[in-house]
């Protein structure tokens, strides 16, 4: 029977990064990937920012399949019939080392795959993991295909369902409020088609956020991203809110609804579908949490519940990547004691806490809590649009004079709703 | 072209790889459970519609794994797990 | 033009051959193996024959075939050799270009020529795509679709000489011949073909498209798992790249989607009415007429109403 | 008494693009064809009931040396390969040329197995090619391949006959998508796939050079559709076309 150190199920962002480290160090790594290739399974809205995992991969980022650096932000906010968008330019965006990159999934993962195995990873594709296998209450290796395969610990990164994590009973049950779909398309676009209609050169490339009506009112918004010859564009929209929601859509008549506004159809012109994807993203924070490790087994990236919504910016694959990175640091702390206990491993949960992830999950634990408020997707989108309306419009007549156009759409009591808004807001 | 599609024909841009069995199923005798009727909703693919009868289907083609229904759903109402290794949707971008 | 040399144990493909031939070349030469009636037939239509008649000659010895073919071809001073692409032809061409030299197209739907060079038009890539090669070297062989042509017409000039050949002792021996039971069905022949796919429900509606397809004048045919998986229909009568490639005047395609492996097969049909209960299926883009419906109602009205 | 496989890495079809009626060949994954594993599992339910060993030989890119693990995988026990970037796009005169002299290095090779067509181009010459180079005799189209001391006993399954012939060995078989089912390999075998002895060679290390292309591609498009695609209603309306294209009635 094969034994391994360390058997990784999930050849993801998560897995990946564990295996290169461990691999690194010499630790007989075992990958087990059930698509086609690294990446045939994963989904992302597409973009990594870098900074925070910069130094945990030191020698990785130069060659990386990235396809632009973001060097314009934007958000927009729908109201039913307008939108007010803000755009972002920074010096600190167009120079090295870049904040952030869109990217594929199916290029970067496959990528990454290949440069764990050159660090000495075992990967082997097309295999599902049915099951842990457990003695004594500790996980000692999984069960694939009918193979039996051990490994002195098992990191389970198989993605926000962690049928395996559940298993070995680390997973809580999935409840729908923590959990958001996204669904999106790949529009290819001729290059310069693009580079011209973004305003963009060379590899330049721009985010935008899309809150407000993006989702019929839902919490959830909308993204796009510029590729090198294509756009990344999507909606992420809470799941009970998609079920609550009293117009009824369904979740892919809500991004054709979107593709439709005529702010994204004039945006995507000219280009052609060339995929639709969709996943579930673990929007829960902490307090969805699971257990992240147990004896035998650690659980990383999306299997952890590692993702982040915080209105601005959607995160997910830094915290993968991060996880990863920790899981084999606190499997080769275990190793160096030779003891793969819960209480040895738990050795990840600490330098978990100490890195920017755990900071960034209690600092903003109150997050969704906050922004699952309908005031957010319909209120104040409409109050922006309704206040530029105003100042913009140039009426037959004279035009009323700035502060009382602003000050009309200010009732007491909605100051004092904002307020509250406001005073919500502080939390994150 | 980038004008809205049929879902169907977006589906048909993607890379679907047999599997030896359907890896979503209802489970035998929860057909009328009104659990089942959210997958019609949240379902990306549009794999889950409600006949005359009032009883949830399911067709799998065009499954993008996304587990969307397993969560708004349930386990109770959805016998559920992957496709085997290699077989259901295998995304080129991602 | 050079001369071009044809062979196919099968009449009717090496007839076909003849047609291809008398588009690249000048003078068109025929070589049968142990075949008297075919060398007579073949005549008739105004070619050249040889007629070899070694008993030893085993037409299952490939090696020795394609050898007599070589000897044929070098006699009538002939660059060019069209072979039929079905299994034997196929299997004959590897080696004979290799012993003429020549390079090769195989699966041939269409020639055309352009100054003088002759243009092989094939599917690739599993059908995806398709193809227009050229031969770059001097001698050439062409595997030909069958079907592709039609048969040459009777025709004056024909000509039959005896050819001797030498043969090497066989390697290969047959033991046993048993006839296929082929259902004698030829779909690539009819001109109306009812082609069912998975959205057919059961051998009762089945019975109905045979009645639609018999009243249009045309047969059955279905897409591979219905032979394959269920078993409902022969494999004769397959449409797609692992079935027959056919060119009706009309197809109705019903409860099929349309991926490649299929709709290759039938993309060259005249007219395409498709009858599916999925507006967006692949197979509406290649249709001419499209019926939004189930497909087993719909055989069932047509059965009655036509 | 050793058997020869000759296998083609071909791009997995089923992951092809058409963009503009262009396939869209960069990064489309390799893989061996169907058949190819047909002609694989073949020769090692063979290898299992007569002993001798499984020698896979194959030329394609570089990535070959990773595509070759599929078959070591699924029961190759070593292969012989032309790995080499320049050797990515081979034609059947080059193929067979390459593959002759791979098989040449095999010293007890009672059995060459070839499947009847590649993947993706489908013109099923190279076996026969080979065999020619070769100078042994070959049968092609065979679904049922029988050891019998020093003879094969092979079932040909030609379009409207079925053959049983024998041969002597050494001899080339080419088979048939019927013969088997091939097997999917586990975890296991894929890991120890790895391990496996394998010869690399390059375009260069060959004893004569490889046979010169014999054919030019003038185009390679998607077919162009062209279609009417008139929705209609009912299957009254679908009698009336058939009416007026002149299917039924009146004729």
């Amino acid at each position: 029977m094969e034994k391994f150190d360390v058997i990784i199920v999930g050849g993801g962002l998560a897995g990946l990064s564990a295996a290169y480290t461990l691999a690194q160090e010499g630790l007989e790594t075992l990958v087990l990937e059930r698509g086609d290739y690294s990446g045939a399974k994963n989904v992302t809205g597409g973009r990594m920012y870098v900074n925070p995992i910069r130094d945990l991969f030191p020698d990785l980022w130069k060659k990386a399949p990235f396809e632009r650096f973001i060097a314009r932000e934007e958000v927009s906010i729908m109201a039913e019939e307008r939108s007010v968008t803000m755009q972002y330019d920074g010096n600190e965006l167009a120079q090295e080392p870049y904040q952030s990159f869109s990217l594929l999934r199916g290029k970067f993962d496959k990528w990454f795959a290949r440069e764990a195995e050159r660090k000495g990873a075992m990967l082997v594709s097309k295999a599902r993991v049915d099951d842990v296998i457990m003695e004594d209450g500790k996980v000692v290796g999984v069960r694939a295909d009918g193979d039996e395969l051990r490994a002195d610990v098992v990191i389970a990164c198989d993605g926000v369902l962690s049928f395996i994590a559940e298993k070995a009973g680390l997973r809580k049950p999935l409840a729908s409020k923590n959990y958001a779909v996204g669904c999106k398309e790949i529009i290819e676009m001729d290059r310069q088609l693009l580079e011209d209609r973004f305003n963009l050169q060379g590899d330049e490339g721009m985010a935008r956020l899309y809150m407000g009506d993006v989702t019929g009112g839902s919490f959830g918004g909308g993204f796009l991203y510029t590729n090198k010859e294509s756009l990344s564009l999507g909606i992420v929209v809470g799941i009970d809110a998609l079920l609550e929601n009293e117009e009824a859509f369904k979740a892919p008549e809500l991004l054709d609804r979107f593709k439709q506004r005529p702010e994204i159809a004039s945006l995507i012109k000219g280009g052609q579908t060339a995929e639709y994807s969709a996943h579930v993203i673990p929007e829960g924070g902490v307090k969805a949490m699971g257990s992240l490790y147990g004896s035998g087994i650690l659980v990383a990236g999306d299997a952890a519940g590692f993702s982040m919504n915080i209105g601005v910016t959607v995160r997910g694959m830094e915290y993968a990547m991060a996880s990863g990175y920790y899981a084999a640091q606190a499997v080769m702390a275990a190793k160096a004691r030779n003891d793969f206990s819960g209480a040895s491993l738990a050795e990840y949960k600490k330098l978990l806490d100490k890195s920017f992830v755990m900071e960034d999950f209690n600092n903003f634990k109150e997050s969704l809590d906050v922004l699952d408020h309908s005031r957010f997707f319909t209120f104040y989108p409409e109050l922006a649009g309704s206040i530029m309306r105003d100042l913009y419009a140039v009426p037959a007549g004279a035009k009323d004079r700035i502060f009382p156009t602003i000050k009309k759409h200010m009732t007491v009591g909605e100051i004092f709703g904002i307020a509250r808004d406001m005073w919500r807001l502080r939390k994150i | 072209m980038s004008e809205v599609m049929g879902l169907k024909a977006k589906l048909g841009l993607n890379v679907f790889k047999e599997d030896k069995e359907f890896h979503i199923r209802i489970k035998p005798g929860r057909e009328k459970d009104e659990r089942l009727k959210k997958a019609v909703i949240v379902c990306p693919s549009g794999l889950y519609s409600a006949n005359d009868a009032g009883d949830v289907e399911i067709s799998v083609d065009g499954c993008l794994e996304c587990g969307t229904c397993l969560i708004a759903c349930g386990e109770e109402v959805l016998e559920w797990h992957y496709p085997s290794g290699g077989a259901g949707v295998q995304f080129r971008f991602g | 033009m050079a001369n071009v040399l044809v062979f196919s144990d099968k009449t009717r493909l090496a007839a076909e051959l003849i047609t291809a031939a008398e588009t690249i070349g000048d003078a068109v030469w025929a070589v049968t193996v142990n075949d008297e009636m075919q060398a007579r037939e073949l005549a008739s239509y105004g070619v050249k024959v040889l007629k070899i008649d070694v008993p030893e000659l085993c037409l299952a010895d490939t090696a020795a075939v394609a050898a007599a073919i070589y000897q044929a071809a070098e006699h009538a001073a002939a660059d060019t050799v069209l072979l039929a692409a079905n299994r034997a032809g196929k299997e004959i061409a590897g080696r004979l270009v290799q012993m003429m030299g020549a390079g090769c197209l195989a699966d041939v739907k269409a020639v055309n020529t352009d100054k003088g060079e002759i243009i092989g038009v094939r599917n690739a890539l599993g059908g995806a795509t398709v193809a227009e090669q050229v031969i770059k070297t001097a001698k050439k062989v062409l595997v030909i679709s069958p079907k592709a042509f039609s048969p040459a017409p009777q025709g004056p000039g024909g000509s039959m000489e005896d050819f001797s050949v030498n043969v090497k002792t066989p390697r290969v021996k047959v033991v046993e011949t048993r006839e296929k039971k082929v259902e004698s069905v030829d779909i690539e022949a009819a001109e109306v073909l009812v082609v069912v796919g998975q959205g057919l429900d059961g051998m009762e509606t089945l019975a109905q498209a045979e009645d639609v397809a018999q009243k249009l004048n045309g047969e059955v045919a279905c897409s591979k798992p219905l032979a394959t998986d269920k078993k409902w229909l022969s494999e004769a009568r397959v449409v797609g790249i692992s079935g027959k490639i056919c060119q009706p005047e009309l197809a109705v395609i019903m409860g099929i989607s349309g991926q490649v492996q299929f709709s290759v097969g039938i993309r060259d049909a005249k007219t395409i009415i498709t009858v599916n209960n999925d507006e967006n299926a692949p197979i509406c883009e290649m249709s001419d007429y499209i019926l939004t419906a189930d497909m087993n109602q719909v055989l069932a009205e047509l059965s009655k109403g036509l | 008494m050793d058997i020869v496989v000759a296998m083609k890495q071909v791009p997995d079809l089923q992951q092809l693009r058409i963009r503009n009626r262009e396939p869209v060949m960069a990064d489309v994954p390799l893989t061996f064809g169907k058949i190819d594993k047909n002609a694989l599992e073949a020769a090692v339910l063979l290898k299992e009931e007569h002993g001798g060993e499984v020698v896979v030989v194959a030329a394609g890119s570089e990535e070959l040396e990773d595509t070759i693990k599929e078959a070591m995988a699924a029961g190759g026990d070593r292969s012989i390969m032309l790995a080499d970037d320049k050797a990515g796009d081979l034609d059947s005169a080059e193929s067979a040329e390459i593959l002759a002299q791979l098989i040449k290095q095999v010293d007890d090779c009672g059995l060459i197995i070839f499947g009847e067509g590649s993947g993706d181009n489908y013109s099923g010459q190279v076996g026969s090619r080979v065999a020619e180079k070769l100078d042994l005799p070959q049968v092609g189209s065979v679904t049922q391949i029988i050891i019998d001391g020093e003879k094969l006993r092979l079932t040909r399954s030609l379009e409207d006959s079925v053959e049983i012939v024998e041969v002597m060995m050494p001899a080339v078989v080419i088979v048939t998508a019927d013969l088997n089912e091939p097997r999917i390999p586990s975890v296991s075998q894929v890991l120890k796939a790895g391990r496996k002895p394998k010869e690399i060679i390059s375009l260069d290390e060959l004893e004569q050079p490889a046979a010169e292309k014999t054919l030019t591609t003038l185009s390679n498009l998607a077919p162009e559709v062209n279609r009417k695609r008139i929705t209609i209603k009912s299957v009254e309306e679908l009698v009336e076309i058939l009416k007026t294209e002149g299917f039924v009635g009146g004729n």
